[in-house]
């Protein structure tokens, strides 16, 4: 064997004999070339889709997962293959995904996700890899197809609107807030991190028809159990009454006041007081379809007239909770440390419910709370103002 | 009385200034300057005559300091009001203050302080948490220094004397004078002042 | 330099064949193919101890 | 004569040196490091961010951070701040006090001797105090809650760390609002929904593209903009300069409407509209009424987005009870402009795009509410609220206001709140019927007048009975009015602490003083660009807490210690620990738009930039759809007319804004025939407030004969015989001061100007006795501005002036605590 490698060493380092100069370079190039082409063959193999259902592991967890959403099929029929998302474009950090997958292979070799209930196992710290690499190229392949300047706010529901304009500002990173939008979320997650995952830990399950729940963050209303045309938005915080519950959809029934200046498409919880409970988009404000008008007083401090109606529309089954106490403790607790850096807060009772949210959006320049905590912390804020507390002040 | 023991004497004056102008005498320390071994040097200082006015001063002061209730806090409010405070009204007792265009403390006098420190290898004791140029300390190091046995240490007591403590000394001391209480400190700095001239003058003879 | 050509064994058309076959086909593939895995492991690598994931 | 001295010097301490002489203060040194030129380092303060090079354990050198193309002079005090002879260099105590604790001679506060304490003794004594009160009368007898402008860093926030070790303690009385924005911070919220004068305005880019005219009423930004709340860097200055250019081009009009000339007129080169002081409601009302009878408003904006406005009409027009209507014709007999010039102004601001800047002055006068609510009902009826380069903001001239905001998170605070409120040792939360928080500007009133009930945004105050008031960072005798009836209220308190690094006058006024370090002598972390959120910076610790001074960290941790709860105060983590969390939480806080470096990093690089964000409209969301984005007003919308305000039946502030005269006016007006001349008292130029007085090489920049200057008319100096560099005594009945004349075509007849936050310096503790360096609330009243706010009115007041002849007193501030001989 030594012989051989040495004779051939020996051919290979002397000036060729036999064979033309010419030859050599130009069978050589072309070897290349057939090597290159061969190659990126060979790797766009690798990236395809097919390639990587190729993996049981791959095919019957996320793959099956995939085909429930929107990423697999929708209106456009424009659909998005594993490597659109999960490889990143630019050759380096492609190669380097490719020798990664090397983890892939070891884990198919030996199995170490080869059951359902191993792969779930593993999911939170399988779906945090990818987080991390969506959260650290600001959702680079999200971009590639939706990216912030083409989309028209126009057309959007009023909800998407204020939080997507508030992402385009910041160039945002999509799956800050879209985790789990083309595979199920890790099992000990609700609806993503910090505070909103919070308050989704809040929510009870199990519903039934008559009994009344709180909402635990601002959840989307829609016009039926299909839940394809938005209605508006119910607030944190508010009472609903569920009437029905079918599968993944619930009619609930608020029972608020609402404004007859405008469209009275903002409802509040009582009578003259600004206790928002969420808003209706106009078509549903201005419909009799959803709602039972009552009576119509007139608010002697503002002199506008309020009308009280009762709201039945649809809501996705979940994020609710049988009482506003935890609420109410997480909202506290948020406000003492938020709302202190800069000075001593102002107790709860320090101001009347139509007070506070002026005061309030005083101070929301200095803090960092994500929408849903505000709309908590003030609705707690109002809750337990002057007007709702016996203790003088 | 050779040489050293003249030093070692001129060193323990200096020492006591440093003293008496480091922090308030306590109850106890007190004592000592109403019978005892503080009356008796006292006594002895007066002999002088260039000392006796200004021993007069201090002796006075003690005399008024008995009458009052608790006379070692009279004492530490007057020390508190004289070197505690501010350039003002009271007399600070860094040389920076009195020497510098800034007014400001840790200035030149303090560096140059800093700095012969640096070259003896010597630092402040960290519990003292003053700057260099701090009256107490200027005469803490010129008592080493005078008890240094080194053939150029005359010259170098010269030195000192004139450009580190000469340079601000009666100008502190008659920022002292401006103070109106018992007017213990008062006679001790400018005993003080008296004795560095006299001292100086020794020297240069 | 003639003079020292003084090789016994000559190496023929073929074996030169063979070897121009070996390089082309098999050994410089292999290299690249192993040169490449190498950039990218290393890539990985720093990806994980010191970049952090891939940026823009 | 070596004879002599050997003799003398026999025997004299041979023995006795034991007794005498104390141990040495000298040893021998470890190897010294050597040290070439110093290091540098990065921190920062309200006046600028800087990097500082030291040496030899001094600030040797201080220059701006790069991110500040626009640094102020005011750098050059920070090294006379931290070398200042001013320091407070020992815990110190009353003498009096120390002796006779609650019975001591309180008369004698302000001009008595200290004694130095220990540390320990020190927090021993401030303990026992505040369990003696908890004790013997209650929570309502503590007042901790008056807090002020701090120093930057957000790990040893002063007013943070007193709350949160007194509230381990105990309940005390809190305070609402602030001296600097009592009035707007009360009105606005009934009129556009928020403080308006703390928030973010329109970006300046999207002003100098749209706006024609910027109208800055009462708004000096140029000079207010120096500072800022935390390490400030400027950025303001870079649109101003751009403003400028635009005003040569005739691209925009800036109108001043000012009763002096502003720092930024003479820097703009824009144009002043001369108002006689505390008159701008008649000028108001009188573009209002201009605008109405001109048929120029905007009624479509009025009915889609205000309320009110026809219970407003009548009295504009005259028809309510005092049957005046409000027409130029009147305006000019109060204001002092022409009729035709205010129809004139009127015109111009309606016609093209207008921004209407607001400043903080007007409001800190008695009825201050009233310009506050009259401009947004102006601002309304021009109908370009919402609108880019139009509209109203309140708040144009603070920190980085109006520079467009990354939306980057900022650091948090060190917690003011206690972890465990339950494990608070005295639970006793009867305030005895009193109020447990009181109007900022009230607690004179509160201790000269327990128990008085008082009308207060719609609620009914009980003063409480204070005895003992507890300041960190916070100096009253700069900040309050009237310090002769601040003497008398403090003959009554039985306890005064404060927590301080330089002898203010409240220190001077103070039982238990205790020495904190500077906010250089300590490591922390803060934001620069309070409202665009820029970037973060280190405050590394340029060097060791000077004499015995401690951080605010450390010195509540003693307490809290003495609570036996030091565990809790400080969660078992040490200073670094704090910057690093705060750091940290930022950093998780930030993860969604920014990235930062680990905090290693940040710490060595000293900051982290998050560069410029994006321009916003004020307002812009509630002009799209006010149904959604209601305002947080009772009915949603602007309320020309509040009826919640007008349900209070409050007889100075009413249903809707309206003149009032005031208690004192110049130009004709209440009291001028004594006292004619009209003493304004706003925010220094050459400080922030009353911090950098005591750095005395800077000062001196300024002073006049070492006084701080009056800025004088030239008529009103000459009539009186004054010229530029003369010392003046200004006076009234409230009280007098020594001043040094700057004599100025910038003031017009009749109007003076000395900056507060000069430092109080009176000759003697006694009351009435004469301010020698010329703090003007010496002269300024302490009355509320109205039942709804109870703010400060300190721009209500008259005063006299002449050229001083007597023999002229020494400056007694800048002192510690001495004697006045």
């Amino acid at each position: 064997m030594i012989q051989i490698i040495k004779r051939f060493w020996h051919i290979a380092s002397k000036p060729s004999v036999h064979l033309s100069f010419g030859f050599l370079t130009i069978g050589g190039f072309l070897a290349g070339i057939i090597f290159w082409g061969g190659f990126n063959t060979a790797l766009e193999v690798t990236n395809t889709e097919k390639f990587c259902i190729g993996c049981h592991e791959m095919a019957d967890n996320v793959y099956v997962e995939l085909q429930e959403t929107v990423h697999w099929q929708n209106r456009s029929g424009v659909r998005a293959t594993c490597p659109d998302c999960h490889v990143p474009h630019n050759w380096s950090d492609k190669i380097a995904r490719k020798m990664q997958a090397s983890k892939e292979v070891w884990a198919t070799v030996f199995g170490t996700v080869n059951t359902r209930e191993k792969f779930l196992a593993k999911r939170g710290e399988l779906a945090q890899h990818e987080w991390d690499r969506f959260s650290a190229n600001n959702s680079m392949e999200c971009k590639n197809c939706h990216n912030y300047e083409s989309m028209d706010f126009e057309i959007m529901s009023e909800r998407a609107q204020v939080q997507m304009k508030m992402a385009a500002e910041r160039d945002q990173s999509c799956v800050d807030c879209h985790k789990g939008i083309a595979h199920n979320l890790p099992d000990n997650m609700n609806s993503g991190e910090g505070t909103l995952s919070k308050l989704e830990e809040m929510a009870t399950s199990g519903y039934k028809a008559g009994n009344s729940y709180y909402s635990v963050r601002q959840l989307p209303l829609f016009t039926d159990e299909t839940m394809t045309t938005e209605a508006g938005q119910l607030n944190a915080a508010t009472k609903v009454t569920v009437l029905a519950v079918e599968g993944d959809a619930i009619q609930v029934e608020l029972d608020v006041w609402r404004k007859t200046k405008g469209f009275g498409r903002v409802m509040f919880e009582d009578f003259a007081m600004n206790i928002n409970d969420g808003y209706l988009t106009k078509e549903v404000a201005q419909s009799d379809d959803y709602m039972n008008k009552g009576e119509t007083k007139i608010d002697d401090l503002t002199g506008l007239p309020w009308q009280k109606v009762e709201v039945k529309l649809w809501a996705r089954n979940g994020s609710l909770t049988e009482s506003r106490d935890t609420l109410w403790t997480f909202a506290k607790s948020t406000y003492d440390t938020s709302c202190s850096v800069c000075h001593t807060q102002p107790a709860e009772n320090h101001f009347d419910t139509n007070t506070w949210p002026g005061m309030f959006n005083g101070m929301l320049s200095f803090v960092n709370l994500d929408g849903d905590t505000q709309a908590l912390v003030l609705k707690y804020l109002q809750k337990h103002s002057s007007d709702f507390s016996d203790e003088a002040h | 009385m050779d040489e050293n023991e003249l030093n070692e004497q001129r060193a323990s004056l200096y020492w006591w200034f440093a003293t008496l102008l480091t922090k308030e005498l306590d109850k106890e320390k007190l004592a000592h300057y109403f019978s005892g071994e503080g009356v008796a040097l006292l006594t002895q200082l007066g002999t002088e005559p260039k000392f006796e006015q200004a021993v007069a001063q201090i002796k006075a002061a003690l005399v008024t300091i008995m009458a009052i209730k608790q006379p070692s806090l009279e004492l530490a409010a007057d020390f508190s009001q004289l070197f505690l405070t501010d350039a003002k009204k009271g007399a600070p007792p860094y040389a920076s203050v009195y020497l510098s265009e800034t007014g400001q403390l840790f200035e030149k006098p303090h560096h140059e302080m800093l700095d012969i420190f640096k070259q003896q290898g010597l630092m402040i004791d960290p519990d003292f948490k003053e700057p260099a140029d701090h009256i107490a300390i200027q005469l803490d190091y010129l008592g080493n220094l005078i008890m240094k046995e080194d053939e150029n240490s005359q010259q170098a007591q010269t030195d000192f004397i004139e450009h580190q403590l000469l340079s601000w000394l009666s100008t502190f001391v008659s920022a002292t004078q401006k103070v109106n209480n018992s007017g213990f400190y008062q006679g001790i700095c400018q005993l003080l002042l008296l004795f560095v001239e006299q001292d100086l003058n020794e020297l240069n003879a | 330099m003639s003079d020292n050509h003084n090789e016994p064994e000559v190496h023929n058309k073929a074996s030169e064949w063979k070897t121009f076959l070996v390089l082309t086909v098999c050994l410089f593939p292999a290299l690249s193919v192993a040169l490449i895995g190498a950039y990218g492991f290393g890539i990985w690598f720093l990806q994980m101890f010191l970049m952090g994931p891939p940026g823009h | 004569m070596s004879i002599s001295r050997r003799s003398f010097l026999k025997g004299l301490l041979a023995s006795s040196g034991a007794a005498l002489v104390g141990p040495g203060l000298l040893q021998v040194a470890h190897a010294a490091t050597t040290e070439v030129a110093g290091t540098w380092k990065v921190s920062g303060s309200h006046w600028g961010a800087f990097r500082a090079r030291v040496y030899a354990g001094k600030v040797q050198e201080i220059k701006a951070f790069e991110v500040d193309k626009y640094p102020t002079d005011m750098l050059n005090g920070i090294k006379g701040i931290i070398y200042s002879p001013s320091r407070i260099r020992y815990p110190m105590v009353r003498y009096e006090w120390y002796l006779n604790r609650e019975k001591s001679d309180t008369t004698k506060r302000g001009d008595n001797r200290f004694i130095r304490v220990t540390w320990d003794e020190a927090i021993t004594l401030f303990h026992s105090e505040l369990e003696r009160m908890q004790t013997q009368y209650g929570p309502w007898a503590i007042h901790a809650g008056s807090t002020g402008w701090r120093s930057t860093g957000q790990v040893h926030s002063c007013g943070n760390h007193m709350a949160r070790a007194i509230a381990m303690h105990g309940y005390t009385v809190n305070k609402v609002g602030d001296y600097s924005t009592g009035a707007g911070q009360t009105i606005m919220p009934y009129v556009l929904g928020t403080t308006e004068v703390y928030a973010q305005g329109t970006s300046w880019p999207l002003i100098l593209k749209n706006s024609k005219t910027i109208v800055l009423w009462g708004n000096d930004l140029v000079k207010n903009l120096q500072v800022g709340w935390n390490c400030e860097t400027h950025e303001s200055f870079e649109y101003l300069e751009q403003l400028k250019e635009k005003i040569a081009n005739k691209e925009i009009r800036v109108i001043s409407v000012d009763p002096v000339g502003t720092k930024t007129q003479d820097y703009l080169k824009s144009e002043h509209r001369y108002i006689n002081p505390q008159t701008d409601v008649p000028f108001m009302l009188a573009i209002a009424h201009t605008l109405y009878k001109e048929n120029l408003y905007d009624k479509k904006f009025i009915e889609t987005y205000a309320l009110g406005f026809e219970d407003f009409l009548p009295y504009l027009l005259g028809e309510t009870k005092d049957k005046v209507e409000k027409t130029p014709e009147w305006a000019e007999t109060i204001c002092g402009i022409k009729a035709d010039d205010i129809r004139e102004f009127a015109r111009t601001i309606v016609k093209e795009r207008t921004q209407i800047m607001v400043g903080w002055s007007i409001q800190r006068q008695q009825h201050g509410e009233q310009p506050y609510w009259m401009a947004a009902v102006l601002a309304t009826m021009l109908g370009q609220i919402g609108l880019p380069g139009g509209g109203i903001s309140y708040a144009h001239h603070y920190s980085s206001v109006g520079v467009s905001s990354t939306g980057a998170a900022g650091p948090g605070g060190f917690p003011r709140n206690p972890d465990k409120p339950q494990n608070r040792i005295h639970k006793n939360k009867d305030f005895n019927g009193y109020s447990s928080t009181i109007p900022v500007a009230r607690w004179v009133d509160s201790i000269l007048e327990p128990g008085k009930k008082i009308q207060a945004n719609g609620a009914t105050i009980t003063l409480p009975d204070i005895k003992m008031m507890v300041f960190s960072g916070c100096n009253p005798w700069h900040h309050h009015q009237d310090r002769n009836n601040m003497k008398k209220a403090f003959h009554k308190l039985e306890t005064v602490v404060s927590v301080d690094f330089t002898w203010t006058a409240t220190c001077r006024f103070s039982d238990i003083v205790l020495p904190a370090c500077t906010q250089w002598e300590r490591n922390d972390l803060d934001l620069y660009g309070s409202y665009s959120a820029r970037g973060i910076i280190a405050m590394q610790k340029l060097v060791d807490p000077l004499f015995q001074s401690k951080t605010d960290f450390e010195i509540f941790t003693l307490l809290a210690r003495k609570l036996g709860q030091e565990h809790d105060y400080t969660r078992g983590k040490s200073e670094m620990q704090w910057v690093e969390k705060l750091y940290n939480d930022c950093v998780e806080a930030n993860k969604a738009g920014f990235k930062m470096p680990d905090f290693k990093t940040f710490w060595k690089e000293g900051f982290v930039d998050f560069g410029k964000g994006k321009d916003w409209t004020r307002q812009a969301a509630f002009r799209e759809d006010p149904e959604i984005n209601a305002l947080g007003t009772p009915s949603g919308f602007i309320e020309i007319f509040s009826r919640k305000i007008d349900r209070y039946g409050y007889k100075e502030c009413q249903g809707h804004p309206m003149w009032f005269e005031k208690s004192e006016r110049s130009h004709g007006g209440p009291g001028s025939d004594k006292h004619p001349i009209w003493l304004q008292s706003c925010h220094p130029n050459k400080r922030l407030h009353s911090q950098m007085c005591d750095s005395q090489q800077f000062r001196e920049t300024y002073t006049v004969k070492g006084r701080e200057p009056i800025y004088l008319n030239p008529q009103d100096a000459k009539q009186r015989g004054i010229k530029d560099g003369d010392l003046v005594r200004v006076f009234n009945d409230r009280g007098q001061l020594l001043a040094g004349a700057v004599v100025s075509d910038n003031f017009s007849e009749g109007v003076a100007r000395i900056e507060e936050g000069a430092w109080y310096a009176p000759v003697d503790e006694s009351i009435g006795s004469m301010c020698t360096y010329g703090d003007p609330n010496t002269l300024t009243q302490d009355i509320p501005t109205s039942e709804l706010a109870q703010a400060t009115s300190a721009n209500t007041c008259q005063v006299q002036y002449e050229k001083f002849t007597g023999k002229v007193p020494a400056v007694t501030a800048f002192s510690g605590p001495t004697e006045v001989g």
